[in-house]
């Protein structure tokens, strides 16, 4: 099988940084926005860029990331001479070895990329947010006959040193790079996004494993060994919405700013669908007890309590007299009466029980995906 | 439980004037119901949630179009799989074998051959239930039956003419059927076929070949007492769809709970076609009661006692009350929609009043563009 | 690439009477080819190895059952995918309509609406090649054309009357198209069209609201002069479907090993509908040459110069010579089958001979039990 | 979602005895009888009894095993409510494991197998050729009330030491297991083929890996746990064909008793289908200078020599003078001219040169996957 180019998504970590939301997920298996999992995002956006063969790089309890795949057939990725592939740990001959960082990962993946003969690699994180075309990316690396192709976005100036800084000259080509720099020369911070031309990677990374020269991160190792071999290294500018959801604040505000869709990300642009595992459920039923305002609700809902600017996700029951408040729900959680919820993310099928206060009005309070809080609602 | 137990032919045999124009170029078995389902999703999702994996569906030429737009390759009920297949076959084929002296059910019995299942149920095209196939199945094989009919207790405002009344004996076997506008006794409830039939294949077969009928449904009924056969009641939630006040009631009942949890939220899942629909958006303003609405919606106005299918946008200050909305609706600001069905892909303009009456509908016809006021009234 | 630049019509508009009896209950388009493909399989597999995923059949009433039949949910063509569809339209609906006083061909044009793709092709059904739609597509972009032709340079022997041909410019230009039958002047090779056109769709639509046409080839092979189009030439193995011997010739021409190669070996693999067979069992007795077998067969007899798809029985001392034998037939012990078309299941008693001549082949209708030997002669 | 039964394939394995078959795929995803990998007669077992969620354990070289499975498509298994899932390692808060035997595989995979909620657990192998309804097992294991259902096949006494042996008593209890015995007391020999009430199972390796007690393989531990325990453990007989394919020779011998299908095998009885990944070839070109005799062959063949006695998978071509006499050739391998091959196995894409002479007549000849044998045949 021949391939323009594949895409490989990084979707191997655990997310620590999301507590209990990722307790027995991985990070891009984390319910967004109602109606998605973070990597629907990623996913959409290679099928939108008419990248059709993707792997999946993963070893953190992949039971729902592989589930929601499944043959990738919601995203269309079913289709002939296209397919979503999970890659998980194996042993071969040499040995058993679990991935010990991202350009280790696509090293210990190689197999896999050859039988799909790419010209170029697409490297991807799985947990950001975002619309973007990769076609116009690899546009740019063909027209800059670069060897690796880094995509940027420009970030306020105060957070630059929180990023990947990329020093690029007048011709946008990266002469440096700095990993979270104290005082950055420049806010252009890499989006994780690389296009890569296949077979160079591919010798760089046997080359420095059969050495044990250390190439085990892109950002660490790879990009700056590029950039001192000569190699070509450019920018390609990015300028939507980009959001990384790696911890619960920005999780909290990216859902939040996704509900009024006036962030750029213009979800609703059937030309680019976020496509998803869409689950078997009737209709929304909003009561004659509800209000739902400045709010998304999803199909399988069933509210008698008052919604005001937060997000209901698949199969989410709330019960009369409780409030739903600048929060987030995910799928198959119910609420019981005269629940109390603020400023809060609530994991999947949680059961709040009647009177129960979350209130995460200091810091944004997060309940873990199964949990129990406060007596079961009653079954009336 | 092995797959093939069960073979399954949906009928396409009722369509019914008092349903224009909604059914003017679809068949009724393609009707919205609650926001997201069409009327043959029940019947096709009772047949798979049966594990019936061969499924031969009688259809209408001219009608087939909206019937293959919905199903598509089978995908969402599972039916594209290796071992599954869902027949497409044409009424017209049987009238034009018959003209031929052909039979005219051959390609009935060469897919009840093929499909190689000891049992075949039937189910026609009209009511909304979620009927557990397995459960009459097993009713079926208790009683050492040739055919098992499904009926259920319906009072006479909810049913047609046409409809089919089976008369018990005491010990459970049908003593006679007849149309319900034949029923000379008058009573308060009858046993209403729901049109749902399992037969044994074999004995199925055999009769087929020796006749010459272009009903299916009518051999069935007209079989029905003359052979070993019990009849099983469904108990759960039913609607019988003829004319737009029972289509309108069908779909509204769905506001009551215990109604929409029996149909519903049965262990059963009814299954439709997905489409990737962002969550729908309730706006600031916006204010909605006792009503369903389907994923992909815009919500800026007032909705209540009311069903919205997907993508519809409900703008500022529009009011929409004891109306069904189909899919893909714009309803301009501060518009008014009281007592109306709503086809798909209709646009009214703002400021437009489209009022019915409980008991004068008004009907918006598909792709239509409203730009002035409808008023419905005695 | 992205997916959709370009979407695809098939048609369905040639039937011979010269391919009866084996186009009696199929269209051409399922006519069995080299063993384990349709007709039909070239076509759609020239449009799914261009990554089109939109695809609009228009076929006939009454013929349609054996094209879902091979195409089930399009799962072998990735037609089943979320964000591809087959579109299935009816040309009697055409009819209908312009007798209705509608635009005839109102269902194509909202076909192509949906597409959304800039480029649409036409595929005929007739033709068996593995053509590059891609190569295509680039010369049309290349010369800036509204529409682009592919046709191939034919002897006179190998075209139908009602094909059409292609009289070019110095330029490479359309100058003139005209059927066969109407050429007055004769040359050794034409340049015969392969029914396959891309056009851009934006200009197709704005043409086909103003048509009445019942037939998208005439309309489109009248346009090709008028419009700024060019031709590619395709130089790939091709052959014509339209009677007896041509189709009969096509099949053998698979046993020339270049032919062979080059229509199915190339870098576009040909699709079909798999089923799930054994491999091949030769006995010890069994005695093949030059000869091409589909899976699931079992051969003890003698095969030579012939082609023979799945699930076949050649029994013991058995002579099959000259013979396209299609699926799932038994050949009984000591038969033998010479110059001689056999359709689908059919059985062939031990000991019977059916002998046709090159001049006069012989056809056995699909279901068909020989028990007596049929000789062709002159 | 609620199961009846699933079942678990173990397809770990490396399968070393295969030597160089299987230096770059598990042995499960070796070909067979010109159509089949060997794990398809397990999985179309399984769709055939009725069993539509299957998972396959695997950690060694899976990719070639994960491209032939896909989606389970081939088998079926793309159906509602039905799926196989290839079960890799992961790892988890409490770190990383690898799967070490076959009871440890099953315990890693307690979440897998609690989401598909059986009652009863089939455990398999993926490296057997047989045909089997496990619902009948099944039945024998509800009748008996059977904690644990072990299938046996009855071997030849000779034969019997190299087994697991199964002591029963009058009513096919199982009242003694011994691995391998010198002295055998039955020839009742264990198929690996295991129906457990999965809340036992699972309660009996959740609690030995929460104490440590060793519970790492069925036969070594498992069952004579079970056996100690009292827990009924009950025989289901099965006297069809079975064959263990773990060595080249029975390989090779399983190859060639399927030639003629007189080994009881019924692989054309279309009531028990066996299923595969169906590749994408041309029907099979037998040319004028060809001879073959009491062979198999698929389609994509090109077959311009003499075959005996063999087995032809897809793809596969043969020039003109070669002899082919008993042996098994993979699927894309390519023969020159005359070539003289006897009592092999050629892997897969193997390119054989001219003249070349591959003589198995003492022990079986073995070529790997990929190997060039002498001169490239001329490309003419």
């Amino acid at each position: 099988m021949k391939n323009e180019m594949i895409a490989v998504i990084l979707a191997g970590g655990q997310g620590s940084r999301l507590k209990d939301l990722t307790k027995d997920s991985a990070k891009p298996a984390v319910p967004f926005g109602g109606r998605y999992r973070i990597i629907d995002f990623t996913l959409s956006n290679c099928v939108n860029s008419g990248i059709y063969n993707i792997g999946v790089i993963t070893q953190y309890q992949p039971l729902t990331l592989n589930n929601h795949i499944g043959n990738g057939a919601s995203w269309g990725l079913d289709h002939l001479d296209s397919g979503v592939t999970i890659l998980q740990p194996y042993s071969n001959k040499e040995g058993s070895k679990w991935f010990e960082g991202t350009a280790h990962a696509i090293y210990q993946n190689i197999d896999y990329i050859d039988s799909m003969d790419p010209e170029y690699l697409l490297v991807l994180s799985g947990d950001h947010i975002y619309k973007m075309d990769y076609d116009q990316m690899l546009q740019t690396h063909k027209e800059k006959k670069a060897a690796l192709t880094v995509a940027v976005i420009d970030v306020p100036w105060d957070e630059a040193s929180r990023f990947g800084i990329m020093n690029t000259d007048e011709n946008n080509r990266i002469i440096e790079f700095e990993e979270k720099p104290a005082h950055p020369k420049s806010n252009h911070a890499s989006m994780g996004i690389y296009i890569f031309n296949w077979q160079r990677l591919r010798s760089v990374l046997v080359n420095a494993f059969t050495k044990e020269v250390p190439m085990i991160d892109f950002g660490k190792n790879v990009i700056p060994f590029y950039i001192k071999s000569g190699d070509n290294v450019f920018a390609h500018n990015f300028s939507g919405y980009w959001k990384d959801v790696g911890t619960i604040q920005s999780l909290w505000e990216a859902n939040m700013e996704f509900i009024d869709d006036q962030d750029g990300l213009n979800v609703r642009d059937r030309s680019w669908r976020v496509f998803s595992k869409n689950p078997i459920a009737p209709p929304q039923f909003i009561t004659d007890t509800a209000t739902v305002n400045a709010s998304m609700v999803v199909d399988g809902c069933f509210v008698a309590g008052k919604i005001e600017h937060s997000i209901l996700s698949a199969n989410v029951q709330i019960k009369g007299g409780s409030l739903v408040k600048d929060s987030v729900i995910m799928p198959g959680t119910l609420i019981g009466k005269n629940v109390t919820i603020k400023r809060a993310i609530i994991g999947e099928n949680v059961t709040i029980g009647d009177n129960a206060v979350i209130d995460g009005t200091k810091e944004v309070a997060v309940v873990g995906n199964g949990e129990v809080i406060g007596v079961k609602p009653d079954e009336d | 439980m092995k797959t093939n137990k069960i073979c399954a032919i949906i009928g396409n045999e009722h369509e019914y004037a008092d349903l224009l124009p909604l059914t003017e170029n679809r068949p009724l078995s393609t009707l919205y119901f609650d926001c997201k389902y069409r009327i043959i999703d029940f019947a096709l999702s009772s047949v798979v949630n049966a594990n019936v994996r061969s499924v031969f569906m009688l259809v209408n030429e001219g009608r087939v179009k909206s019937i293959f737009d919905h199903l598509g390759g089978g995908r969402e009920w599972g039916l594209d799989s290796i071992g599954s297949y869902q027949y497409f076959s044409f009424y017209q084929d049987m009238v034009r074998k018959k003209a031929q002296g052909e039979l005219p059910v051959g390609d009935i019995i060469d897919f009840l051959k093929a499909a190689k299942a000891p049992y075949t149920v039937y189910l026609t095209n009209k009511f909304v239930c979620n009927l557990d196939l397995r459960a009459v199945l097993k009713i079926h094989q208790e009683q050492n039956n040739q055919m098992t009919a499904v009926f259920k207790r319906a009072a006479a405002n909810r049913i047609a003419p046409d409809d089919h009344i089976l008369t018990l004996k005491k010990d459970g076997t049908v003593k006679h059927v007849k149309e319900f506008r034949k029923m000379s006794s008058k009573t308060e409830v009858y046993n209403l076929s729901l049109g749902v039939f399992i037969v044994n294949t074999e004995w199925l077969i055999e009769q087929l070949q020796n006749s010459q009928t272009l009903s299916l449904e009518e051999f069935l009924f007209n079989s029905l007492p003359q052979i070993k056969s019990s009849t099983y009641e469904y108990t759960g939630y039913v609607s019988n769809i003829y004319d737009l006040p029972s289509y309108y009631q069908a779909n509204l009942d769905m506001l009551n709970s215990e109604n929409y949890n029996s149909l519903l939220f049965s262990s059963h899942k009814v299954i439709t076609r997905t489409k990737n629909e962002v969550a729908t958006y309730f706006s600031i303003a916006s204010d909605v009661q006792n009503s369903q609405i389907a994923t992909g919606c815009v919500i800026k106005g007032k909705v209540a006692n009311s069903l919205i299918s997907r993508r519809t946008l409900v703008d500022n200050g529009a009011v929409v009350d004891h109306a069904i909305i189909m899919g893909s609706t714009k309803i301009g600001a501060k518009s008014q929609i009281r007592y109306a069905l709503v086809d798909k892909d209709v646009t009214i303009d703002p400021g437009v009043k489209i009022i019915g009456q409980p008991d004068n509908l008004l009907v918006v016809k598909k792709n239509e563009h409203i730009t002035a006021n409808i008023h419905g009234g005695k």
